[in-house]
């Protein structure tokens, strides 16, 4: 069974290096965030794997708080991009 | 063990492009951004040794890896109080390079000599 | 674990793309995207060196806090970028640079490559020592007893980083708050993450906290997460950050450091030495430093990432 | 009964795998940015859903498995909103207007 694993492992690093080209070609920003989502994905997947194969739980950990902060990068880049086309224009800098 | 010769490798490279990256780009964003990279080769070093200090049961010998911990979390706040202040000075000046030629936004083709 | 080394190359030849790509890149942005990858393979990386604490710290900064704030930076700066394109390093610098790196990797390779071969280890010592604070966790253990000094000033580290990049403010901003983040569409994505999010997030962060005593976690690590679902929430516009002047929130940033101190200075006072924790109260003394350092460095890593007072106190 | 719980391991890991391939070339080969969102998006939420389903069978304790599928809700739901997110950017910018170096 473990082989299996250890082989989708790889399975799984390859399409993440795949998903590189994109964050290296783009063109646009939004691609390469799009990428690196994708990577982070792939990352989770090998991470369980290599967690159920080794019997450690950790990995499993490490997995869960990557599927958090994974978002909250992707969060901050859509909302730094919604800002850059919007610029401070809004009557917002002294909040009522 | 043949991980710790792959990765201490790699955090041999990883620190020499940190390096280069870090003398050779002229924006401060970039020369932050190479540091980190530089630190993080540094701390996959500390790793490396902490690997092959595996004992006792540990999979890795816990100091180094506990000094690495406290090194993240000092790199980040250093790259915070940097970004910080590159982001004031922008705000000051409007340049994002530290070179006086430069400051103008046109930028006049100085090539450093 | 039996994974072939094969994978283990790979995933070095990964990283090593991924760090060429963020130097190398023109577009400084497309730098930081590649930051963030090169922060999530490196959280890979540490599982595979057998560090799953370093994992999770790398996991929550490299790819999550640092990620948003260097994100958030490179896009400010955009407007100035094109005007330093041109100002690069000559062909002789440049070989210059190139040499020195190379000889410094060259060396740091040569260096790792002869390492004594049984390894010098504290290992050993950690674990005949575990007993004292009877944690499971070898590396709380040394962040918490064995080399708590190292631990508290790193909180005091990351309070005076806070006062450096508070700094940093003009002088009507002095004691406001950080540029406000506008209210985003309130049917929108943004509001549904910054809502549904959180309460996850703090369950986790939390549980990351409390697990730390025998398996891996600790307060950095849940701080880290509790910092960034606070600071979704910040982004959605659901809530304003705290003004610097404000008194409450003086007191959360000192919290932490103030119970490790006192507590340092307890065990100075108990007769021992500075930092030394009564043997049958071990754990739960360290549980107690370690609860109310979370919710300081959680403000702090939050404060950090959202930078320098811009807007006057005034309501 | 432990070849049934394999078979199964095999069979949805695979795939999920395969969703994972299919999400990958769909981001290198379609055309813009739209597009390539949705194919990513399979791989996210399949291609995950599937790797974790067929790793339940094989987890040591009640609390991983729960952890893994904690793992694969949380995705979905960053893998939903942040799609949207990623798409407005996008649709705001115009496919190809940034991003490239100047």
């Amino acid at each position: 069974m473990n082989e299996f694993l250890t082989a989708m492992v790889g399975l799984v690093l390859v399409l993440l290096a795949l998903g590189l080209v994109r964050v290296l070609r783009g063109p646009g920003d939004a691609d390469r965030m799009m990428a690196a989502q994708l990577i982070g994905t792939c990352g989770i997947a090998a991470l369980l794997l290599i967690g159920v194969i080794g019997g450690t739980s950790a990995a499993i950990d490490v997995a869960l708080v990557l599927a958090l902060l994974a978002t909250f990068a992707a969060a901050a880049f859509a909302e730094c991009a919604r800002r850059a086309t919007q610029p401070e224009t809004l009557p917002e800098t002294e909040r009522p | 063990m043949s991980e710790t010769i792959v990765f201490g490798l790699c955090a041999a490279v990883v620190i020499g492009l940190g390096l280069y990256g870090a003398i050779v780009d002229p924006r401060p964003l970039r020369k932050i951004l190479a540091f980190n990279l530089l630190g993080s080769g540094v701390f996959l070093v500390f790793g490396v040794v902490a690997r092959r200090g595996a004992a006792a049961g540990f999979p890795g010998d816990p100091v180094p890896q506990a000094l690495v911990i406290t090194g993240i979390v000092v790199a980040f706040s250093a790259t915070a109080l940097a970004l910080a202040l590159l982001l004031r000075y922008f705000d000051a000046t409007g340049s994002t390079t530290l070179h006086e030629g430069v400051a103008e936004d046109a930028g006049p083709d100085s090539t450093e000599p | 674990m039996t994974i072939v080394p094969a994978l283990d190359l790979f995933v070095a030849g990964i990283v090593l793309i991924v760090a060429v790509w963020t130097v190398a890149a023109r577009d400084t942005m497309s730098a930081v995207v590649g930051f963030v990858a090169y922060g999530l393979l490196l959280a890979l990386v540490w599982v595979r060196l057998g560090a799953p604490d370093v994992a999770l710290t790398e996991a929550a900064i490299g790819s999550g806090l640092a990620g948003a704030l260097l994100i958030g930076a490179a896009t400010r700066l955009r407007a100035g970028e094109p005007s330093v394109s041109t100002e690069r390093l000559g062909g002789a610098g440049r070989v210059l640079a190139m040499t020195l790196s190379a000889v410094v990797a060259a060396a740091v390779a040569v260096v790792l490559l002869s390492l004594p071969d049984p390894a010098p280890s504290l290992a050993s010592e950690a674990a005949a020592n575990a007993g004292v604070t009877s944690l499971g966790n070898p590396v709380t253990n040394v962040l918490m007893a064995f080399r708590a000094m190292d631990t508290m000033l790193e909180k005091v580290v990351l309070l005076l980083a806070l006062l450096g990049v508070w700094s940093m403010a003009r002088d009507h901003a002095w004691g406001g708050r950080p540029r406000s983040c506008r209210r985003a569409d309130p049917e929108g994505p943004l509001v549904l993450l910054a809502r549904v999010l959180p309460p996850v997030g703090v369950v986790l962060g939390i549980s990351v906290l409390w697990v730390s005593a025998d398996h891996p976690g600790g307060a950095f690590q849940g701080a880290t997460i509790l910092a960034a679902m606070w600071l979704l929430v910040l982004m959605a516009g659901l809530g304003d950050v705290p003004a610097a002047g404000g008194r409450r929130l003086r007191l959360v940033l000192v919290a932490g450091p103030a119970v490790f101190l006192t507590v340092g200075l307890g065990g100075l006072a108990l007769g021992a030495a500075f930092l030394s924790y009564p043997p049958a109260w071990a754990k739960p003394v360290i549980l107690v430093i370690e609860f109310a350092m979370v919710l300081t460095v959680a403000t702090t890593l939050g404060l950090l990432v959202a930078g320098p007072p811009e807007r006057s106190a005034e309501r | 009964m432990s070849v049934v719980l394999d078979l199964i391991t095999i069979a949805a890991v695979s795939a999920g795998v395969v969703f994972f391939l299919a999400g990958t070339v769909g981001l290198l080969r379609f055309p813009d940015t739209l597009t390539r969102l949705h194919a990513l998006t399979k791989a996210d939420n399949l291609g995950l859903g599937l790797v974790v389903l067929g790793l339940l069978p094989q987890v040591g304790s009640l609390r991983d498995g729960l952890k893994m599928i904690c793992v694969w809700l949380l995705v979905l739901l960053a893998g939903a909103t942040v799609s949207q997110l990623v798409a407005q950017a996008a649709r705001r910018d115009g496919p190809g207007s940034d991003g490239a170096a100047p």
